[in-house]
């Protein structure tokens, strides 16, 4: 595989961006919001499509969300969403294997894609209920444990 | 006396308690060579080498509770299993052994007995549907579609060397080698041979036909619901099946079992064993094929192989040969 | 048109050695609809993380999934020294990867044991499962245990390979790669195995692109993609192998991709044991304390990239521990593989994917619903239930 | 006697149903394992079968997920009398290393009776040949 000047090009397309390099040699873009697209379609171009999974983080100031691609280096798209308005622009659209962990992350973190097709349950329960983010740090979980009174046996 | 021979007929030998034991012990028969082929022991433990463990199986199994869906038609869920042991037991009765008389041989007990052993794939079909369970149902229907698919291939494999020795009497089939000296007509029936050995496949519902039992699609099949007494039942009337269907294609294609009693039993024991084994080979060395491959390799291959011997068959009789 | 029945699969199905819920539309025997419901197998793991330091995690994490338990480890092992900034022995990536390999041929020829289960083909289920007893032993003999072999360590590898365990392995070799050659020829000769794999649960190489689908299951659809080679890790770099791709792009294909890859393995296994380097097997200071700051870590496991992400806080606890198991990736796509073949296509649809939901289901997180009434009877609430219940309907008293 | 041959049945003859109540997958591969030619438990008349309604002993790995408990004691009630259990793992006798996950319970024997315990993390195929045969012995 002929060596690639991944940082070029990734500055080329991102020139409003912070592109770094990590140690391991993958890459960290921050992009906005409102330009999450773009930026993807522009790593179609580059011939990274492969999403891997989405990231949903709680910080305590924002919430913070990453997007790995794997093409043949790894490069993460992180994108910060206010806390007040936790939403993100769906990429059903641009990538349909976005759609199982755009649902993961509007399962557990309460962060809704705009735009989705289909808003069923998928990692929680069917019967979940509403308001409910289990990774959220400051989520109120129902009672730790619900064991049996002895009984028996 | 004669009522005696009757009772001892019906009860001992070759009714009941013969075939039950004797079944028991080719399903042993069966799992051993199974297991040896999948380079494992098998049955050990239960008696001598395992020989018990059908038994052992069937005693636990009427041994537990029993309990009928509470959808359930329960009478007919109840009649199912006795119906379907009735069917292969009286079917059993025509395998021609011993003291035949105008009772159970007479021109054509080989189309009595291939009709009994139909009732069976019947009542697990009317089992399956009364079960009222979507896996039962599903088996139920699949029971259906298979035995449409390998009744008729079944059907004319058996009846080819009935045409030969132009005959409908089991035993006078099984006899024809010996009795008109044409000891060439077994190997050229080889063709039915195999179509009988692998539509009795089917009918025993074993590998590569066990669709309506898949247990990886449909869990249990129609015996899903099925526990304790009534799955005794049925686990009984397969192993009688198993011997019934042997024993019937040991007969007519390889040549009967006569010779008294007790060398016709021996005949009848290692016959019968030799199909049972190689019903073994079958689901030793195939996967599990799908409904709708079944019933074109029925129909595309089994059908026209059964055809293609009856028409062998009466070319040789249109010669004059037999 | 035949009427539209539901068939609900799961959550206990007996193709399904795992939890997890499926619902089929079918009409006849045709499936016109398929929607998945995992989620009954998480039991929380990324929130006790949280709560646990390094090494407890790895614990954790390694029963994440029983099969693939080395490749959670090392992922997290991975994303925690990326954090730390170690360097690693060679030794040490070098047995790492020995681990990594025995565990992809373990794995892979369990998924070909369960695939012909699936087809009903119990024979070659038990030859394979004999010849998996093989790999068992040596991973037996490099970590002690049969299953959850807590062989990685931050660092490094918590045990040596003497040169006697070495020479065992290189034994076992040339055994297990005449066996792999005859399943080859299996799968691809005897007749009712073909009929069942051939055709079924169709993936076209753009769906499996669209769709970000990972691991064998891509490239049996033609994807070239391969972390080993796309995002080195561990001793890979230094090792040589072929990524096997295959254009079939139906359960077939799954089958003989898995069973190249297993033939990789045993080279690649070969290459590290001849090439064992001397020195250290971990890395001798590690801190416990973990600088703040989020890496990310990818692992080719035997069902596809591994995925782990790490926020460390500086404290010797994780702020954040993020798994995506490659099964969570290619499900969606093998749901709308199935649709359009027969119900009895199910189970081994589904199952060319080697679905492990317990790699998946480690997110989220189930409450006790009291809205919904949904509770959990005592035994002696049952006890008390089922006396009733016969004496209601069987007029039995006790 | 009647008794003794029912007992002897019994003992010569458990069919099992394997249930995953959660766990991670190793104690189900040790089991599939024990099955299979290098153990072999079908010497002991060991069969697996497909439905509660066959099944004599239930084996029970993974410490009992919340959703899953009520289907657990579904697959339980389906079980004709006389019904063992097993539980195959730690995690399955007590929670093991999920112990304090809040949708976890701890161990099988919260919610359904349990006459056997196999502990391991995982079991070893020769542990669950053990523990099926002490089972066994009790009957």
């Amino acid at each position: 595989m002929v060596a690639r000047d991944w940082q070029a090009d990734l500055t080329a397309l991102f020139p409003t961006g912070e592109v770094t390099r990590g140690a391991d040699g993958f890459f960290w873009v921050k992009v906005d919001a409102d330009h999450l697209h773009e930026a993807v379609a522009g790593l179609k171009g580059l011939g990274i499509t492969n999403l891997s999974t989405i990231i949903a983080e709680d910080l305590r100031e924002h919430y913070l969300l990453s997007y790995p691609f794997l093409g043949t280096t790894v490069v993460t798209l992180t994108v910060r969403i206010a806390k007040d308005r936790p939403e993100v622009p769906t990429l059903a659209g641009t990538v349909a294997g976005a759609i199982v962990y755009e649902r993961e992350i509007r399962d557990v973190m309460g962060i809704t894609p705009v735009g989705h097709p289909d808003l069923r349950r998928q990692v929680v329960p069917e019967d979940w209920p509403e308001g409910v983010y289990p990774l959220r740090k400051d989520v109120v979980m129902p009672p730790a444990s619900v064991a049996p009174q002895g009984g028996d046996k | 006396m004669n009522a005696l021979k009757v009772a001892l007929y019906l009860l001992v030998f070759p009714g009941f308690a013969f075939q039950s034991v004797f079944s028991t012990w080719l399903e042993w028969l069966d799992r051993k060579l199974y297991a040896r082929m999948q380079n494992r022991r098998g049955p050990l433990y239960t008696g001598w080498s395992g020989m018990m463990q059908p038994v052992a199986d069937i005693i636990k199994l009427l041994a537990k509770e029993d309990i009928t869906p509470a959808h359930a038609d329960r009478k007919a869920f109840a009649f199912m299993p006795v119906l379907s042991l009735a069917a292969v037991i009286t079917a059993g009765l025509y395998i021609p052994v011993w003291h035949l008389s105008k009772f159970n041989s007479f021109e054509g007990d080989i189309v009595v007995v291939a009709y009994l052993l139909t009732i069976p794939s019947f009542s697990l079909f009317l089992a399956g549907w009364f079960s009222v369970s979507p896996y039962s149902l599903l088996g139920g229907t699949r029971v259906l579609t298979q035995l449409f698919a390998y009744e008729v291939p079944f059907f004319l494999a058996v009846l080819t060397p009935a045409v030969v020795s132009g005959s409908w009497r089991i035993a006078t089939i099984g006899a024809y080698p010996w009795t008109s000296g044409h000891w060439w007509v077994m190997p050229i029936q080889i063709i039915a041979f195999g179509v009988a050995i692998l539509t009795l496949q089917a009918k025993l519902e074993r590998v590569p036909f066990d669709i309506p039992e898949a247990e990886t699609e449909v869990v249990g099949g129609p015996l899903t619901e099925y526990s304790g007494k009534k799955l005794a039942l049925f686990r009984l009337q397969k192993d009688i099946l198993m011997y019934v269907g042997s024993a019937l294609v040991a007969c007519v294609f390889l040549g009967g079992f006569r010779g008294g009693l007790l060398l016709g039993t021996l005949q009848l024991v290692l016959k019968t064993m030799f199909v049972v084994a190689l019903l073994s080979v079958v689901r030793a060395a195939c996967a599990r094929i799908r409904i709708d491959q079944l019933v074109s390799f029925s129909w595309r291959w089994l059908a026209p192989a059964s055809i293609v011997q009856f028409l062998i068959v009466l070319l040789i009789k249109a010669k004059g040969a037999m | 048109m035949a009427e539209t029945i539901h068939l609900p699969i799961g959550p206990q199905h007996p193709f399904l050695k795992e939890p997890a819920k499926f619902d089929f539309d079918i009409q006849g025997e045709e499936i016109v609809g398929a929607r998945m419901n995992i989620g009954y197998n998480h039991r929380g793991l990324e929130k006790l993380c949280e709560e646990r330091n390094y090494y407890q995690c790895l614990y954790i994490l390694e029963r994440i999934c029983g099969i693939c338990s080395h490749s959670h480890t090392t992922a997290f092992c991975q994303a925690t020294e990326k954090l730390l900034g170690l360097e690693l022995p060679k030794r040490g990536l070098y047995l790492r990867t020995l681990v990594c390999e025995l565990e992809r041929l373990h794995s892979h020829l369990l998924w070909i044991g369960v695939a012909a289960h699936e087809v009903g083909f119990d024979s070659l289920f038990m030859l394979v499962w004999r010849d998996r007893e093989l790999v068992m032993d040596a991973l037996e003999a490099i970590s002690g245990n049969r299953v959850n072999y807590a062989f990685n360590t931050i660092g490094g590898v918590r045990r040596d390979l003497s040169d006697e365990q070495r020479k065992k392995i290189l034994a076992l070799l040339q055994p297990l790669i005449d066996r792999l050659e005859y399943y080859t020829n299996i799968g691809s000769h005897e007749p009712s195995f073909e009929a069942r794999v051939r055709g079924v649960g169709r993936l076209s190489k753009q769906h499996a692109i669209d769709m970000c689908t990972v691991g064998p299951f891509a490239r049996a659809s033609g994807v070239d993609r391969d972390a080993r080679r796309d995002a080195p890790h561990a001793a890979y770099p230094d090792l040589e192998f072929k990524v096997i791709t295959s254009e079939e792009c139906d359960i077939f294909g799954r089958v003989l991709v898995r069973v190249l890859e297993m033939v990789e393995s045993c080279k690649m296994i070969k290459q590290i044991l001849d090439g064992l380097p001397e020195g250290d097997f971990v890395a001798p200071k590690v801190m416990r304390r973990v600088p703040a700051g989020a890496a990310i870590s990818y692992y080719e496991a035997p069902r596809g990239e591994d995925i782990h992400y790490v926020r460390g806080n500086g404290t010797e606890k994780p702020e954040r521990v993020k798994v995506r198991a490659p099964t969570m990736a290619n499900l969606e796509a093998a749901c709308e593989s199935v649709v359009g073949s027969f119900v009895a296509d199910i189970p081994i649809a589904i199952a060319s994917i080697d679905p492990c939901f317990s790699c998946t289901d480690r997110t989220s997180v189930v409450l006790n619903d009291r809205r919904r009434g949904r509770r959990v009877t005592t035994w002696g609430e049952l006890r008390t239930y089922g006396i009733d219940w016969y004496r209601r309907n069987r007029g039995i008293h006790f | 006697m009647f008794e003794g041959l029912k007992r002897w049945a019994r003992k010569k003859s458990p069919w099992v149903l394997h249930f995953n109540s959660g766990a991670c997958n190793a104690c189900d591969i040790e089991i599939l394992a024990a099955l299979m030619p290098h153990y072999d438990l079908e010497r002991f008349g060991v069969l697996l079968k497909a439905t509660p309604r066959h099944a004599d002993v239930l084996l029970c790995s993974g410490p009992a997920t919340k959703q899953i408990a009520p289907r657990l004691q579904r697959i339980y009630e389906q079980m004709p009398e006389p019904k063992f259990v097993v539980a195959v793992g730690a995690c399955a006798c007590s929670g093991g290393a999920f112990r304090g996950c809040y949708n976890v319970l701890e161990g099988v024997d919260q919610v359904i009776p349990v006459s056997a315990y196999i502990p391991g993390c995982p079991i070893k195929p020769e542990a669950l040949i053990d523990g099926v045969a002490k089972l066994l012995g009790k009957i």
